[in-house]
C-alpha cells in the first residue's frame, strides 16, 4: 500500500530481534556480592565474587557497564571454532554451518559492550562478519535459484536476523510467485509443487523424500 | 474520460515520504462528488426512457441499459476512489495520535478537512478509553528497552514539567537524565533528543 | 530461558526436547505470544489468562521496585528490577499494540464474524464498538450521505452488490516464516489449493524453519505445534 | 480485485484497454469519435481497465491485448530479460497483466508474466544488495511497481540491519513533522 501508518508493527525490527536474543543465558563472572534477584523472567544468583553464574544477556551487559563483572564468551566465539566454521562454510556452496540462532546479536552485544572480555576480540569480530557476509551471499544465491513453483520454502540453518533481513523480500516475492504461478495450467505444476530448500544443511533429511 | 479526476485524487496519496501527509484536497474531492451525482442523473434519466418505453429494467439489454450501466459502474469506480482517499488519510491520521498525543502542531491540522479533525479526536478518544481501562500507557515503550535512564537534550523551551518520578525545569538546550518512557514521547515530537553516552 | 537457546540445528528432540528441559515462564509465554501475533496476517485469539497474569506480575513487581526504592536498597539492584519489570511491559505494550493495529485494519470483518470478535478481549471489544462508531461516522459525513441513495453504503459498492464487496480481510496467503515445535506430518500440512499427492512431500521436523502461506499452519498454530518467528 | 481500499491496485485498474462495443450505449460520454452522446456498436474505444473489464464480462464490449504485452515485449523479454524497460511499457506490468488474463482470449499472456517476473527478480535483488545510492534511480526506472517494492523491500532491511549494527540514536522525532531530522542520516 502506498500510505502507510507507520512504523508496521507487523514486521520485526533489528532492536526486537536483538531484544529477543537478550534472553539467551550467557556465564558472567561477579566481582561484587549481591543477592539472588528473583526477576518475572526467572531466578538468578546469588552472586559471589568469582563464582561464575548463568544470566541472560541484558543482566550480563547491564552489570559489565557498571563494572561488576566479566563475561564468559560461549564457546562458539574462539578463533579456532570460528574459523573451522568460516573454513567450513567458504568450502560449501550451499550448506550452512551450525551457528546459534542468535548468534548475530550476541556477538554484536558482546562486541559493544564486553570487548576486553573476548580473546583475541579484534580477529574474532572480523571473522564473526566474514561468516556472516558469506552466509549473506549464499542465502542471496539461493533465492536466486528459486523455480517460483514452490509451495514453500525450507531455510532451515538460518539465524534469527538473517532470517530477518530476507523476510520482507522473500515474502513478497513468494506470494508474487504463487499468483503468477495460479495463472498457469495446472498440468505441469505437479512436479515441481514440493518444498524447495533453500539450504541443504542435513544431508539425508527427509523433507525431500518420497518423489 | 469517466472516472480520471477520481485517480487523481487516488495519486495524491502516493509519492513523497511514507506517512507525511498531504493537504486535504477539498477542491477535487468536491469535485469528485459532483461527478458521482451527474452519474446518477445520467443513470436515472436512461432507466426512465426505459421506463417510458415501458421495458423492464431487469431484463432489457438495449443501448439505454449498457448507458446506465456505464454510469452505474463509474459512480462505484468513484466511490471506491473516495473512499480509498478518506480511508488511506485515516491510517496516517491515527499515527499521529500515537507519534504526536492528543494536540496536533498547527501546521498539521491545516492539512486535515474538518471531518477528518473530528476523526482524529474521536480515535485519540476511544483509544484514551481503551488505555484507560487497561491502565497502561500504549503510546510508549515503542522501541524494546535498554537502561531505564536516557540522557537528553532539550531542543526547545518545554519549561516546569511533571515527570513520573519528579518535576524538572526543561529549559532550551539543557541537558537531563531522564527515564525513558518520559523523554521518549517528547523525543517523538522533535522537543528533545537523545544524547549517546 | 529461550527455547531458542542452542545451535540451531540440532540433531533430534529441538524444541520440545528444551522446553521440557527450562520450565517456562510467563513471559516466555508472552514473548511467543506476541511473535505469533506480529507474525499472523489475522488477529489471534487473545490470552486472557496469561495476560491476566501478566499485569499481576507487572503490578507485584512495580510495588516491590517502590518498596526497594523506599527502603534504600542499592541502586544496581534497584535498576537491574526495573530493566526486568521494562522489558515484560514492552512485551505486553508491544502485544497490546499489534493486536490493536489488526482491529483497526480488519474492524468491520472482525464485527461481522463471530469466530474473529470472539479472539477479542472485553477492552479490545469496547474498542472496537467505538472505533467502529468513529470510523463510521468519517466516512459516512464526507462521502457517503454525499453519494446517491443506492450507494451509501459501508459495506457495498451498491445495493446491487451481492455481498460485502468493500471490506477489508487480512490475506492468509501471505508468507510467513515458521518453526515446528514437534514433528508436523504432510496430512497435517495439506494445501487446500493443491492436490493431496503433492503434499506428501512436505513435512517438518522440530526447528525447522520455513517459508509457508499463514493458511497452510494456521490450525498447526492454533493447536501449539508451530511457532512464527 | 484486490483489497477495495488498496491504492495500487485503484491506481493499476486505470491502466487503458482499447475495447470494440459489441452493443450500443446511449448517454454516456466515452467514445472522443462519436457526434453525439453515445457509443455505436462496433465502436472501438480506449476505457480505463476498471470499466473495459465490468463491460467485458457483462458481455458489451470485447478487449484486445494491450500493446504492453505485445510481441516485441516478448521477444525483448526472452532476449535480455533483466534490460527491458517494462516501466516504460506498465508501471503495473504485472497485476495489470494478471486481471487481463481472465478477460482476454490470449492462452499465453499468463506464461509471460511468470517467466518475465522469474527471469528479472534474480536481477532486482542482486542489484538491490550491490547497487549504490547514486546507481539506483537508474536500475529503478525499468523496473515495475511491484519490482521497485521488492528491491526497496530488499534493500530497505539490508540498510536497517546495518544501522543496527552500527548503533546510535533509538529514539526519533515522528517523520510526520518533517523537519528538526538535521542530526539523523
Amino acid at each position: 500500500m502506498a500510505v502507510q501508518s507507520e512504523p508496521d508493527y507487523s514486521l520485526f525490527t533489528a532492536q526486537e530481534i536483538e531484544f529477543v536474543a537478550e534472553d539467551e543465558l550467557i556465564e558472567i563472572v561477579p566481582n561484587m556480592r549481591m543477592d539472588p534477584l528473583n526477576l518475572i523472567c526467572g531466578d538468578f544468583g546469588p552472586f559471589l565474587p568469582q563464582i561464575a553464574a548463568q544470566v541472560p544477556l541484558w543482566l550480563a551487559v547491564a552489570l559489565k557497564k557498571r563494572g561488576k563483572c566479566t563475561i564468559r564468551p560461549p564457546e562458539w566465539m574462539s578463533v579456532e571454532k570460528l574459523t573451522h566454521v568460516l573454513e567450513a562454510e567458504r568450502d560449501s556452496e550451499r550448506e550452512f554451518q551450525s551457528l546459534p540462532f542468535h548468534y548475530v546479536e550476541i556477538s554484536r552485544l558482546l562486541f559493544d559492550h564486553a570487548r576486553d572480555d573476548i580473546p583475541d576480540g579484534y580477529m574474532v569480530r572480523s571473522l564473526t562478519e566474514d561468516i556472516r557476509d558469506v552466509r549473506f551471499h549464499k542465502v542471496q544465491s539461493s533465492l536466486e535459484s528459486f523455480d517460483g513453483r514452490t509451495s514453500a520454502v525450507q531455510i532451515k540453518s538460518l539465524s534469527a536476523m538473517e532470517v530477518n533481513i530476507v523476510r520482507p523480500f522473500v515474502a513478497r516475492a513468494l506470494q508474487s510467485f504463487q499468483k503468477l504461478d495460479s495463472l498457469l495450467p495446472d498440468t505441469d505444476s505437479m512436479p515441481n509443487n514440493q518444498p524447495q530448500q533453500a539450504d541443504k544443511a542435513a544431508k539425508g533429511r527427509r523433507v525431500l523424500r518420497g518423489r | 474520460m469517466y472516472g480520471r479526476k477520481a485517480s487523481q485524487l487516488v495519486k495524491e496519496l502516493t509519492g513523497g515520504e511514507k506517512g507525511q501527509l498531504k493537504a486535504f484536497n477539498d477542491d477535487l474531492f468536491n469535485q469528485v462528488i459532483k461527478e458521482c451525482s451527474s452519474h446518477h442523473v445520467g443513470l436515472q434519466a436512461l432507466f426512465r426512457n426505459m421506463q417510458e418505453e415501458g421495458l423492464d429494467i431487469q431484463t432489457t439489454r438495449n443501448a439505454d441499459f449498457y448507458g446506465a450501466l456505464i454510469h452505474h459502474l463509474s459512480l462505484t469506480r468513484n466511490k471506491r476512489c473516495l473512499m480509498a482517499y478518506m480511508y488511506n488519510r485515516a491510517e496516517v491520521i491515527r499515527s499521529l495520535k500515537w507519534k504526536l498525543g492528543r494536540v496536533l502542531p498547527n501546521e498539521l491540522v491545516t492539512k486535515l478537512s474538518n471531518s477528518e479533525k473530528e476523526y482524529f479526536k474521536g480515535y485519540s478518544a476511544a483509544l484514551d478509553a481503551y488505555m484507560n481501562e487497561m491502565n497502561l500507557d500504549l503510546t510508549v515503550d515503542m522501541v524494546p528497552p535498554k537502561d531505564p535512564y536516557i540522557q537528553v537534550r532539550v531542543l526547545d523551551d518545554i519549561g516546569e514539567v511533571l515527570l513520573t518520578d519528579r518535576s524538572a525545569n526543561l529549559a532550551r538546550y539543557s541537558m537531563h537524565f531522564l527515564k525513558r518512557t518520559d523523554a521518549e514521547q517528547y523525543i517523538c515530537q522533535g522537543l528533545m533528543e537523545e544524547l549517546l553516552s | 530461558m529461550d527455547s531458542e537457546s542452542g545451535p540451531a540445528d540440532k540433531p533430534s528432540g529441538g524444541a520440545e526436547e528444551l522446553e521440557a528441559l527450562v520450565s517456562t515462564t510467563d513471559v516466555e509465554l508472552l514473548k511467543r505470544a506476541w511473535r505469533n501475533e506480529k507474525a499472523a496476517p489475522e488477529i489471534l485469539r487473545f490470552e486472557t489468562h496469561l495476560i491476566d497474569r501478566v499485569a499481576g506480575q507487572l503490578q507485584l513487581m512495580e510495588e516491590t521496585v517502590d518498596d526497594f526504592v523506599e527502603t534504600g536498597i542499592d541502586p544496581l539492584t534497584v535498576s537491574l528490577y526495573q530493566m526486568d519489570l521494562d522489558r515484560t511491559q514492552f512485551l505486553l505494550r508491544s502485544y497490546l499494540r499489534v493486536r490493536l493495529q489488526k482491529i483497526e485494519k480488519f474492524m468491520f470483518h472482525i464485527l461481522k464474524t463471530n469466530e474473529l470478535h470472539d479472539r477479542l478481549s472485553k477492552q479490545e471489544k469496547n474498542f472496537t464498538r467505538r472505533y467502529s462508531e468513529v470510523i463510521g461516522k468519517h466516512l459516512e459525513e464526507s462521502v457517503l450521505l454525499n453519494l446517491p441513495d443506492n450507494y451509501q453504503s459501508l459495506l457495498r459498492q451498491s445495493t446491487t452488490s451481492e455481498e460485502d464487496d468493500m471490506v477489508p480481510e487480512p490475506q492468509m496467503d501471505a508468507f510467513v516464516v515458521c518453526r515446528a515445535r514437534e514433528y508436523v506430518g504432510p496430512s497435517e500440512l495439506q494445501d487446500s489449493n493443491k492436490s493431496l499427492a503433492t503434499d506428501l512431500l512436505m513435512e517438518m521436523e522440530p526447528g525447522e524453519l520455513f517459508f509457508i502461506p499463514f493458511k497452510r499452519i494456521k490450525k498447526l498454530l492454533e493447536n501449539g505445534k508451530v511457532d512464527l518467528v | 480485485m484486490g483489497s477495495y481500499y488498496d491504492v495500487d491496485d485503484i491506481i493499476a485498474e486505470e491502466e487503458p484497454v482499447s475495447a470494440v462495443f459489441q452493443k450500443p450505449a446511449n448517454g454516456v460520454g466515452i467514445d472522443p469519435s462519436a457526434e453525439k452522446n453515445c457509443v455505436d456498436q462496433g465502436s472501438k474505444v480506449e476505457l480505463p481497465f476498471w470499466l473495459a473489464n465490468e463491460l467485458c464480462q457483462r458481455n458489451a464490449v470485447s478487449v484486445l491485448v494491450p500493446p504492453c504485452f505485445d510481441e516485441k515485449t516478448r521477444l525483448e523479454i526472452q532476449a535480455d530479460p533483466a534490460c527491458v524497460d517494462l516501466r516504460s511499457r506498465s508501471p503495473y506490468f504485472y497485476e495489470f497483466g494478471c486481471k487481463m488474463v481472465p478477460i482476454v482470449a490470449d492462452r499465453t499472456l499468463g506464461f509471460l508474466l511468470f517467466s518475465a517476473f522469474r527471469s528479472r527478480y534474480k536481477d532486482v535483488l542482486t542489484k538491490a544488495h550491490t547497487a549504490s545510492h547514486v546507481a539506483a534511480p537508474k536500475i529503478l526506472s525499468r523496473l515495475t511497481k511491484e519490482e521497485v517494492n521488492l528491491y526497496e523491500a530488499a534493500q530497505s532491511s539490508v540498510a536497517a540491519f546495518k544501522k543496527w549494527r552500527i548503533g546510535g540514536r533509538r529514539f526519533h522525532p515522528a517523520s510526520v513533522l518533517g523537519r528538526k531530522r538535521r542530526s539523523e542520516e
